[in-house]
C-alpha cells in the first residue's frame, strides 16, 4: 500500500512541479494588452560566440520603439506598446523548440522573431506553422529551409545565399590584371557550404579556373597541408567561406607560410576575426551586410540601438539579420493595422520591407532574396568600404600588397 | 501480489502521460516528449554502466545513429514503421561491430575509449555524402509532436519493462556477475563477450529508438545536433543522479534534472547551466551513490522502496523440491580412473617460471591434499586447470578432453568448480544471489531465477549460511565468504572440485565440520577433490594422498604419513634446521 | 621499545584482530606467529598506521602511536616490508631505495644508507638500474628490506621475508636480516615457517583467530612438545 | 613530392600534437594517482586560455608572465577542487566514489564553461601575439611556433626530470604504482593526491597560454580537448609522459598528413580510427602497464 501510496505521491508532485513552470497567460490580439514578440536566443552554448549580445540589444529595441509610442494599430486608432519576451534555448534545437511551444501556448506571444541556425530553423518553423502563427526568423540561411513549403515563416538572413558575394565578383571584374585563378576553401557548415556551391559553379562560368574546392570541419586546428596545397596551386585569388572563429588559425598559418594571391577574400568577415588575427588580416576583403554610416532607411535607428546595446557593427555583423526581423514584423503589423496573426501574415506574403541595408523583399517562399552585401577591405587596420563605388569609402587596393 | 502493484502503478502512469496532450498545452506535451526520451536514453545507459558496470561514454552515438537510419529511410519513401526498425537494426549492428575493440578494454579504459567513439561519428556524418554532410537530413516539415509523444510513452513502457526484465532474469544477473568480478563470472559458466555485447546491443537498440522519435518530431537532423559532445553527457548524469542500478534511478534523475534544467531556462536569463552544473556537483559530493541511495530518501517511510536494491525484487520459487542434502546429481561411478591429467604442464609469468614442467594424475573419488609454502605455485597450478590462465605448454586433461584453448566457462561446463583462496564472491549481490548464479548457468540443466535462488538455499545450509541468505556479501566475515565460496562452487555442479585453503582460521570444530563435508561430497556425490591446505591435522583427517609442491615443481606425491617423513619435504617445506641432505 | 595492548582491528564491519597484546624489547628479534588469516599481517599494519585500531593501546619508545598516520610513524622509526612486497615495479632499484627515504629526516641519508644497502645485497648494485619488476622474487625481496632500512628504522616490520625467495637465496637474506638486528634494528618478524622462524627470532608470540594464545622464548617454544606438533598438525 | 613540404607538414603536426600531449600530461598524472575520470581537465584548459588572453588584451604583459600568474591560481584551483570535493569521497565505496566524481566533474565542468562564458563572453579570442619568420630554405617557420616548440620540448624534458628525480615526482609514481607500497614509505597519500590535482592543473596552466598564442579558444572548447587527452592517455599508457608525448605527435602527424594526402575533411577522424586499430591490435595500449 505504502508503495502505491508513494507512487502516485510522486506522480502528483512531478505533475505539480510540471504545470509550476507552465503557468497560464493572457490572451491574443487584444487593443489593450501590449503587442506582443517571442524569441529565443542562443545566449549560452556553442553558438552563442556569436550572438550573446544580444539579448541586451533585443531589449533595447523594444525600448525604442516604445519610445516612439509603440506599435502604431490602425486598426485600434492607437499606439501599443511593443514587448518581446525572450529564452534562452541554450544552442540546443530541442530546446528551442519546447520554448516556441511555450511560448504559443503558455506566454501567447502574438508573433515570433527569430530564431537563428539552421540546426534550429528546420525543426522550430513548423511550431508556428501548427499555432498559425507568423514568424521571421533571423540568420536562418540554408535555402533547402525556405523550400519546404511552410506558409507562416520569413527569414532575414545574412548571407543570402545566391547574392552574398555578388558585388565581390563585380569588383573582381573590373581589376587589372584580371584574376584567372580561384581556390575555394570552406568551413563545414551548412551556410558556408551553400556559398560555396553557389560560387564555385558561378565563378567557372565567369571565366575563372577552379583550382580547388578544399572542405574543413571546425575541429581543424592545423591548416598546414591546406595551405602548402595553396602554395602549390598559386591561385589569383583564395575564396574563404568560413564563419569568423574556425579560420583564425587558418589566416595566421597562411601568413605564417607566406601564402601569395592577388586577393584574399574572407566571405564573412567580422572584427571578431580582426581582434583575434590582427594585422594578419590586411588587405583581406570581405562583406559587410551593413555598416554605421551607410544611409538607407531605418539607418539612424540602427546606428542609436547598436551604440545603447553596445554592439560593434563590424564584430557582431549578424546583428543585422536580428534588427531587420524585429524591424520587418514591426512594420507589416503596422500596415495589417492589427494584431490578428492572419493579416500580419498576409502582409509579409511577398511582401517588401524597409532596412538599413535597402529594401527587403520576400519571394513566395519567406525568402529575402535579393539582398547583397557591401564588400570591405581591411587597410591599415580599418575595414573600408570599397564596393560598390557609389557608398565606397576608400579605395580597393589590388593586387593586395600584402599578400605578395 | 506486487506484481500486480507494478503493473497497475506502470499503467497508471502511463495513462496519465496519455491523456497529457488533451489536457495540458503543446508546451507541456514537449516537455514531456523530452523527458520520455531522456529517460529512454538514461536508462538504456544504465544497463550497461549500472548492470554490467561499463562506463559506456560513447552511449549518444547510438542516439545519433538511429536518428539518421530512421530520417533518411524514411526520406527515402520506406513506411515509417520499418524506418524504425531499420534505426534499430543499423544500430545494433554498429554495436555489435564496435563491441569487439572495445570489450577488449575493462573499467576505465573502456570508458576513456568510447569517449572518442562520439566525435568519430559525428565526424563521418559530416564527411560522408549520403548523411547529407553538415546539411543534415531535412523531412517533410510536419508537425508530429502528437504521435511522437504516444510513440514515445510506448517506448518508455518497453524500456521499463526491459528494466523489471533485467532485474528478474538471468540475462540481467549475468551482467551484475560481470560487474562484480568477471572472473568469477566465468567461473560460474558465463560466456562474458556475448553477455556484454549482448547488453550493448540492447541499449543502442533503444538509444536508437529515441534518437529516431526525436529526429522525427525536430524534422531535421545534423550532425552536431545528434552527435554533439555538449549534451552527450547528460543523459549519463540523469541516471547516475538518480541512482546508478537501481529500478527507479533513472526515471527519478531524469524528472528532477528534466523540470530543473526547465524552471532554469524559463526563470533565469543568466547562468542557468552553471547552477544546473551545481546541482550534479553537489549531489556528486553529498550523496555520490546517486539521490536514491542517500538516507534521506531510504529512511523515508512514504518514498524509501525507490531506494531498493534490484535484490527485494525478486523471491524464490517455493516449490523447489526440498531434497535430503544437496540438489547434486550422483555421478556415475568410475572410480579408479583418471579425471584429471597433466602432463609437463608449465606456466610463467615473464621470466618467474610459476608452474615447472608438473605432470601428475588424479584419480576419479580421490581426495588429494596439495601442499606447499606460499609461492610454490599451488593456486597457480589451479588457476591453470580452471582455465584462469592459459598455460604457457603442457597439456591438462579433463574426462579426456585437452583444454588447451578452453575458456573458463567452458572448464565450469565441463565439471571443474573451484574456490579462490582470497574469496571472490559477487560483492553487492546476496548470498542466494551469488549461490544462484552458477545455477542459471552451468550446463543443460539451468534454472530460472526463481528457481536457482530456490535450490540455492540447499547450498546455502549445507555451508551453514541459511542465516546469511539476504545478506549482501561483502558484508560477510572472512569465513563466511569462504564457505560462501565452497557453496558457489559447489553449485557449479562439478565433477572435480578445487578448493584453495578453506579451513584455515577456522576452529577445530568447524574443522572436522568440514573435512566431514569434503568426504560426504566424495562418497555420496562422486566429487574427485583437490584440497590445498597449510593445516596438516585437517588435511590428516580426510586425504588420501598429499603432493607437496616446491618451486613450482612437485617434491613429493604418497600417502600422509609417508610424505612427512620425507626430509627433503620436512626440509623445504616444514624448513627444518636439519642439515641439507641430498 | 614497542607495547601492544588488547589491541582490535577492524576491516570495515568484520573484525580481523579481537584482542592481542605483545611486547618488543629493543634490540630483540621477536616473531609473529599463526595460520594465514589468523591476523598477523593486520597486526603488521596497524602498528604502522595503515588500519587505525578500534580497540587497545600500541606504545612505541613509551608514547602512545594510536592514531598516528603512517609517515608520521615511519618518520619515528618504524619500517615494513609489507606482505607481497609491494614494490614500484615500474621505478629502478635505485628510485625504489630512494623511495624508502621519503621521510624529511630521512633524506639526508640517502646516500649512505644505499651504499650500506648495496653492501647487504651486492646483487642489488649490480642491479641498480633495472626496474623493479624485472627482478627475481628473491632480488625483490631484498629490495623490499633494504627499501624499509632506507629511513633508518630502529623497529624494523618483516611480513614474510622468505616469501617466494628461492632456498639458495633464503640464507643470505637470513644472514643479511641478523647482519641488521647486530647493527641495532629491533625486529618483528611474522613468518609462517616455524622452523626458520625460530631459528632466527627470540622470543615468539603465536596468534590464532586474532588473538595471542601462546608466548615465550625460543628455546621454551622448541621444548614444548604441544607447539611443534601443534603447528605441524600432528597432534 | 619534396621534401621541404613533408618537413613544414610534419612540423606542424608536432606542435599540434605537442599540444595536445601538453593538455594528456596534466590528466594522465591525475588519473593515475587519484583515478578519477577527470571530465573538466580540458574544460579548465579553455577557462584558463579565455583568462590568459583576457589579461594580455588587457594588460599586454609578456606570455610568460601570464604562465606565472596562471599557474598558481590554476594550481590553487586544482588544490582546493580535489581537497574539498573529491577527497571526501575516497572515504566512500568504490561504486559510489566513481559516480560520485562523474558528477562532480561533469557539474565542474558545466559551471567552469558557463560562468567563464558570462564574465569573460563566450567570443573566441587568442593572444595575437606575432614574431618574425624565419626561412630555412622552403621551410617556414615563425617565431612563435619556434618558441612554443622550444617551450613543449623544454617544459617536457623538465617535467619528465621532475618527475623522475624529484620527491614529489617520485611520490607522484610510487602512488600511481602502489599505493600501499607508497602509504609504507611515508607517503601521505592524500597530500599527493591533492598535490597532483594542483600540479596537473598548473601544467594545465601553462599548455593554455601556448595553446591560445597559436589557437583560438572559447569557454565551451573544452570537453573535446578532455577527449583528445583521453584518447593519447590510452595510447601513450597511464601517467606515461614520453608515451603521452609520442602518442600526441603521431596523432597530430596523422592529421597533417591525412590532410595534405587524402582530404582536409578526413584529418580529425584518422586519430580516432588510429585509436581503434590499435586497440584492435594491441588491446592493452601501446604503454599499458598490467594493472591489477
Amino acid at each position: 500500500m505504502k508503495y502505491t501510496i508513494g507512487l502516485f505521491a510522486l506522480g502528483t508532485a512531478a505533475l505539480a512541479a510540471t504545470s509550476l513552470i507552465t503557468p497560464a497567460h493572457a490572451t491574443v490580439g487584444s487593443c489593450t494588452e501590449p503587442v506582443t514578440f517571442g524569441t529565443t536566443i542562443s545566449s549560452t552554448g556553442r553558438y552563442s560566440t556569436l550572438a550573446d549580445k544580444w539579448r541586451n540589444m533585443t531589449i533595447e529595441f523594444a525600448k525604442m520603439i516604445n519610445e516612439n509610442g509603440g506599435v502604431n494599430l490602425k486598426g485600434c486608432g492607437k499606439k501599443l506598446p511593443l514587448k518581446i519576451i525572450i529564452y534562452d534555448d541554450q544552442s540546443v534545437p530541442s530546446t528551442a523548440v519546447s520554448l516556441f511551444e511555450r511560448m504559443a501556448t503558455v506566454d501567447k506571444v502574438d508573433f515570433f522573431v527569430g530564431p537563428d541556425w539552421s540546426a534550429m530553423g528546420f525543426p522550430v518553423p513548423p511550431v508556428a506553422e501548427k499555432h498559425k502563427i507568423p514568424m521571421v526568423m533571423a540568420n536562418v540561411a540554408a535555402p533547402p529551409i525556405f523550400k519546404r513549403g511552410l506558409k507562416y515563416m520569413w527569414g532575414t538572413p545574412m548571407p543570402t545565399v545566391p547574392n552574398w558575394s555578388t558585388r565581390y565578383f563585380d569588383m573582381m571584374s573590373k581589376q587589372t590584371p584580371r584574376p584567372k585563378t580561384i581556390y575555394f576553401i570552406t568551413q563545414d557548415n551548412p551556410v558556408t557550404k551553400a556559398l560555396t556551391g553557389f560560387w564555385s559553379k558561378k565563378a567557372a562560368s565567369l571565366g575563372y579556373k577552379v583550382l580547388g574546392n578544399e572542405l574543413f570541419s571546425v575541429e581543424l586546428k592545423d591548416f598546414t597541408s591546406l595551405v602548402l596545397k595553396l602554395r602549390i596551386r598559386k591561385p589569383d585569388i583564395i575564396y574563404i567561406s568560413s564563419f569568423d572563429s574556425p579560420s583564425v588559425p587558418l589566416i595566421q598559418q597562411m601568413r605564417r607560410l607566406k601564402t601569395k594571391a592577388k586577393d584574399v577574400h574572407h566571405a564573412l568577415l567580422s572584427g571578431k576575426l580582426h581582434k583575434q588575427v590582427g594585422n594578419d588580416l590586411e588587405g583581406v576583403t570581405g562583406e559587410i551586410p551593413w555598416y554605421p554610416g551607410v544611409k538607407g532607411p531605418y539607418s539612424d535607428f540602427t546606428e542609436e540601438l547598436v551604440k545603447r546595446a553596445n554592439v560593434d557593427m563590424f564584430e557582431y555583423p549578424w546583428t543585422m539579420s536580428r534588427i531587420s526581423a524585429y524591424l520587418i514584423m514591426v512594420q507589416a503589423v503596422e500596415r495589417a493595422g492589427t494584431v490578428d496573426r492572419e493579416k500580419v501574415r498576409a502582409a509579409l506574403f511577398k511582401g517588401t520591407f524597409d532596412s538599413p541595408t535597402g529594401q527587403i523583399e520576400f519571394n513566395e517562399n519567406g525568402y529575402a532574396h535579393k539582398n547583397g552585401a557591401f564588400t570591405l577591405q581591411v587597410q591599415n587596420g580599418k575595414p573600408v568600404i570599397v564596393w560598390p563605388p557609389e557608398i565606397a569609402t576608400g579605395k580597393f587596393v589590388y593586387p593586395s600588397p600584402s599578400w605578395q | 501480489m506486487s506484481n500486480y502493484r507494478y503493473w497497475l502503478g506502470g499503467a497508471f502512469v502511463l495513462a496519465a502521460l496519455a491523456l497529457i496532450p488533451t489536457s495540458g498545452s503543446a508546451y507541456t506535451t514537449t516537455l514531456l516528449f523530452t523527458m520520455l526520451i531522456s529517460y529512454t536514453l538514461a536508462q538504456s545507459w544504465d544497463w550497461v554502466g549500472g548492470e554490467a558496470g561499463y562506463i559506456n561514454l560513447a552511449h549518444f552515438a547510438f542516439y545519433g545513429i538511429g536518428a539518421y537510419a530512421f530520417c533518411l529511410s524514411l526520406l527515402n519513401g520506406i513506411p515509417i514503421a520499418l524506418c524504425f526498425v531499420i534505426a534499430v537494426v543499423v544500430t545494433s549492428i554498429v554495436a555489435l561491430v564496435v563491441s569487439f575493440p572495445l570489450f577488449r578494454l575493462r573499467g576505465d579504459y573502456f570508458a576513456f575509449a568510447t569517449l572518442a567513439i562520439l566525435p568519430l561519428t559525428e565526424l563521418l556524418a559530416f564527411n560522408f555524402d549520403f548523411t547529407g554532410g553538415a546539411d543534415g537530413v531535412v523531412l517533410p516539415p510536419k508537425y508530429v509532436l502528437f504521435e511522437a509523444y504516444y510513440l514515445a510513452i510506448g517506448l518508455v513502457g518497453l524500456t521499463a519493462i526491459a528494466t523489471v526484465w533485467l532485474i528478474r532474469t538471468r540475462f540481467g544477473y549475468a551482467l551484475k556477475a560481470i560487474r562484480n568480478d568477471e572472473e568469477a563470472a566465468e567461473i560460474c559458466g558465463i560466456r562474458i563477450f556475448p553477455a556484454k555485447s549482448g547488453v550493448l546491443i540492447m541499449s543502442a537498440g533503444f538509444a536508437s529508438l529515441a534518437g529516431a522519435l526525436q529526429g522525427w518530431q525536430l524534422s531535421y537532423i545534423d550532425p552536431t545536433t545528434v552527435f554533439g559532445l555538449d549534451v552527450a553527457l547528460i543523459p549519463i548524469a540523469m541516471a547516475l543522479l538518480g541512482g546508478s542500478g537501481l529500478l527507479w534511478g533513472a526515471v527519478v534523475g531524469v524528472i528532477i534534472l528534466s523540470l530543473f534544467n526547465q524552471l532554469l531556462i524559463v526563470s533565469l536569463p543568466i547562468l542557468q547551466t552553471a547552477i544546473f552544473g551545481l546541482l550534479l556537483l553537489l549531489i556528486g559530493r553529498y550523496m555520490p551513490g546517486g539521490l536514491l541511495r542517500s538516507g534521506i530518501i531510504r529512511n523515508n517511510r512514504w518514498i524509501g522502496f525507490l531506494g531498493r536494491e534490484h535484490d527485494r525484487f525478486v523471491k524464490a520459487t517455493a516449490g523447489v523440491t526440498m531434497t535430503d542434502g544437496l540438489p547434486l546429481p550422483k555421478q556415475s561411478d568410475m572410480k579408479g580412473q583418471p579425471v584429471l591429467e597433466c602432463r609437463n604442464l608449465t606456466m610463467a609469468f615473464g621470466g618467474n617460471v610459476a608452474v615447472d614442467n608438473i605432470s601428475l594424475t588424479i584419480n576419479a573419488g580421490e581426495i588429494v591434499g596439495l601442499v606447499g609454502t606460499n609461492g610454490s605455485g599451488k593456486t597457480t597450478l589451479f588457476n591453470c586447470i580452471s582455465k584462469v590462465f592459459e598455460q604457457k605448454s603442457g597439456d591438462i586433461i579433463f574426462l579426456g578432453q585437452n583444454l588447451a584453448g578452453a575458456r573458463r566457462d567452458d572448464a565450469s561446463k565441463l565439471g571443474i568448480g573451484r574456490t579462490f583462496q582470497i574469496p571472490q564472491p559477487f560483492s553487492d549481490l546476496t548470498v542466494a544471489e551469488n549461490i544462484a548464479m552458477p545455477l542459471m548457468y552451468r550446463g543443460a540443466v539451468s534454472a530460472s531465477l526463481p528457481d536457482a535462488l530456490g535450490l540455492a538455499t540447499q547450498f546455502a545450509e549445507y555451508v551453514g549460511l541459511t542465516d546469511h541468505l539476504s545478506a549482501r556479501a561483502d558484508s560477510l566475515n572472512l569465513q563466511q565468504k569462504k564457505a560462501l565460496e565452497l557453496a558457489r562452487a559447489l553449485a557449479c555442479r562439478p565433477r572435480l572440485l578445487l578448493v584453495d585453503e578453506v579451513a584455515s582460521g577456522l576452529t577445530p570444530m568447524e574443522v572436522r565440520n568440514f573435512v566431514n563435508h569434503i568426504r560426504e561430497l566424495r562418497d555420496n556425490y562422486g566429487i574427485t577433490i583437490i584440497w590445498v591446505e597449510h593445516i596438516f591435522s585437517a588435511l590428516a583427517q580426510v586425504v588420501d594422498r598429499v603432493i607437496v609442491m616446491e618451486q613450482g615443481s612437485i617434491i613429493a606425491d604418497g600417502p600422509l604419513d609417508d610424505v612427512v617423513r620425507d626430509e627433503r619435504v620436512l626440509r623445504t617445506y616444514l624448513g627444518s634446521a636439519a642439515p641439507e641432505a641430498v | 621499545m614497542l607495547t601492544i595492548e588488547n589491541l582490535a582491528v577492524d576491516h570495515g564491519k568484520l573484525r580481523a584482530i579481537w584482542d592481542l597484546s605483545l611486547n618488543v624489547d629493543t634490540g630483540a628479534r621477536v616473531g609473529l606467529l599463526g595460520a594465514n588469516g589468523a591476523g598477523k599481517s593486520t597486526t603488521l599494519g596497524a602498528i604502522l598506521g595503515i588500519y587505525p585500531p578500534s580497540e587497545g593501546d600500541i606504545r612505541y619508545d613509551g608514547h602512545s602511536i594510536v592514531g598516528n598516520s603512517p609517515p608520521l610513524n615511519v618518520e619515528s622509526g618504524i619500517a615494513l616490508v609489507p606482505e607481497g612486497r609491494r614494490l614500484f615495479g615500474e621505478m629502478t632499484v635505485r628510485e625504489n631505495l630512494e623511495m624508502g627515504a621519503y621521510t624529511k629526516s630521512a633524506r639526508a641519508g640517502v646516500a649512505d644508507n644505499i651504499d650500506h644497502a648495496f653492501a647487504l645485497f651486492p646483487i642489488l648494485k649490480q642491479k641498480h638500474n633495472d626496474m623493479a619488476g624485472t627482478l627475481s622474487g628473491g632480488q625483490q625481496q631484498m629490495l623490499a628490506i633494504c627499501r624499509a632500512l632506507m629511513s633508518s628504522p630502529d623497529l624494523l616490520l618483516l611480513d614474510e621475508p622468505f616469501l617466494g625467495v628461492a632456498p639458495i637465496l633464503v640464507d643470505e637474506v637470513m644472514e643479511a636480516l641478523r647482519r641488521i638486528s647486530d647493527e641495532g634494528v629491533t625486529m618483528l618478524l611474522v613468518e609462517q615457517n616455524i622452523h626458520r622462524a625460530l631459528d632466527f627470532v627470540e622470543h615468539a608470540y603465536v596468534i590464532e583467530n586474532g588473538r595471542s594464545v601462546l608466548d615465550g622464548a625460543k628455546d621454551t617454544l622448541l621444548n614444548d612438545p604441544g607447539f611443534s606438533n601443534k603447528f605441524l598438525g600432528l597432534e | 613530392m619534396d621534401a621541404s613540404i613533408i618537413i613544414q607538414i610534419a612540423l606542424g603536426g608536432i606542435l599540434l600534437g605537442g599540444l595536445y600531449a601538453m593538455v594528456a600530461f596534466g590528466l594522465s598524472l591525475i588519473y593515475g594517482v587519484a583515478r578519477i575520470l577527470n571530465f573538466a581537465h580540458g574544460t579548465l584548459l579553455a577557462v584558463g586560455g579565455v583568462a590568459a588572453s583576457a589579461i594580455f588584451t588587457a594588460t599586454a604583459w609578456n606570455p610568460l608572465l601570464i604562465m606565472a600568474l596562471l599557474v598558481p591560481v590554476l594550481g590553487l584551483f586544482g588544490y582546493v577542487f580535489y581537497d574539498k570535493l573529491l577527497q571526501p569521497l575516497t572515504k566512500r565505496s568504490h561504486f559510489e566514489y566513481t559516480v560520485g566524481s562523474v558528477l562532480v566533474t561533469v557539474g565542474a565542468l558545466l559551471i567552469l564553461s558557463d560562468v567563464a562564458a558570462w564574465i569573460a563572453g563566450p567570443a573566441p579570442r587568442n593572444i595575437p601575439l606575432r614574431f618574425e619568420a624565419m626561412e630555412f630554405g622552403d621551410v617556414i617557420v615563425s617565431t612563435t611556433q619556434a618558441w612554443i616548440l622550444g617551450g613543449i620540448i623544454v617544459f617536457t624534458i623538465v617535467l619528465h626530470f621532475y618527475i623522475k628525480k624529484s620527491w614529489f615526482g617520485r611520490a607522484m609514481r610510487a602512488v600511481t604504482q602502489d599505493h600501499t607500497g607508497a602509504t609504507i614509505c611515508g607517503v601521505q597519500a592524500d597530500r599527493v593526491h591533492a598535490l597532483t590535482f594542483a600540479f596537473g592543473s598548473g601544467i594545465v596552466a601553462i599548455a593554455a597560454v601556448l595553446y591560445t598564442m597559436l589557437f583560438p579558444v572559447d569557454p565551451y572548447m573544452g570537453f573535446s580537448l578532455t577527449v583528445k587527452a583521453f584518447t593519447i592517455i590510452i595510447l601513450g599508457g597511464i601517467g606515461n609522459l614520453v608515451g603521452a608525448l609520442i602518442a600526441g605527435i603521431f596523432l597530430g602527424l596523422a592529421e597533417g598528413f591525412t590532410s595534405f594526402f587524402w582530404a582536409t575533411q578526413w584529418a580529425p577522424a584518422i586519430s580516432i580510427v588510429l585509436l581503434l586499430v590499435i586497440l584492435v591490435i594491441f588491446p592493452q595500449g601501446f604503454g599499458w602497464r598490467k594493472s591489477k
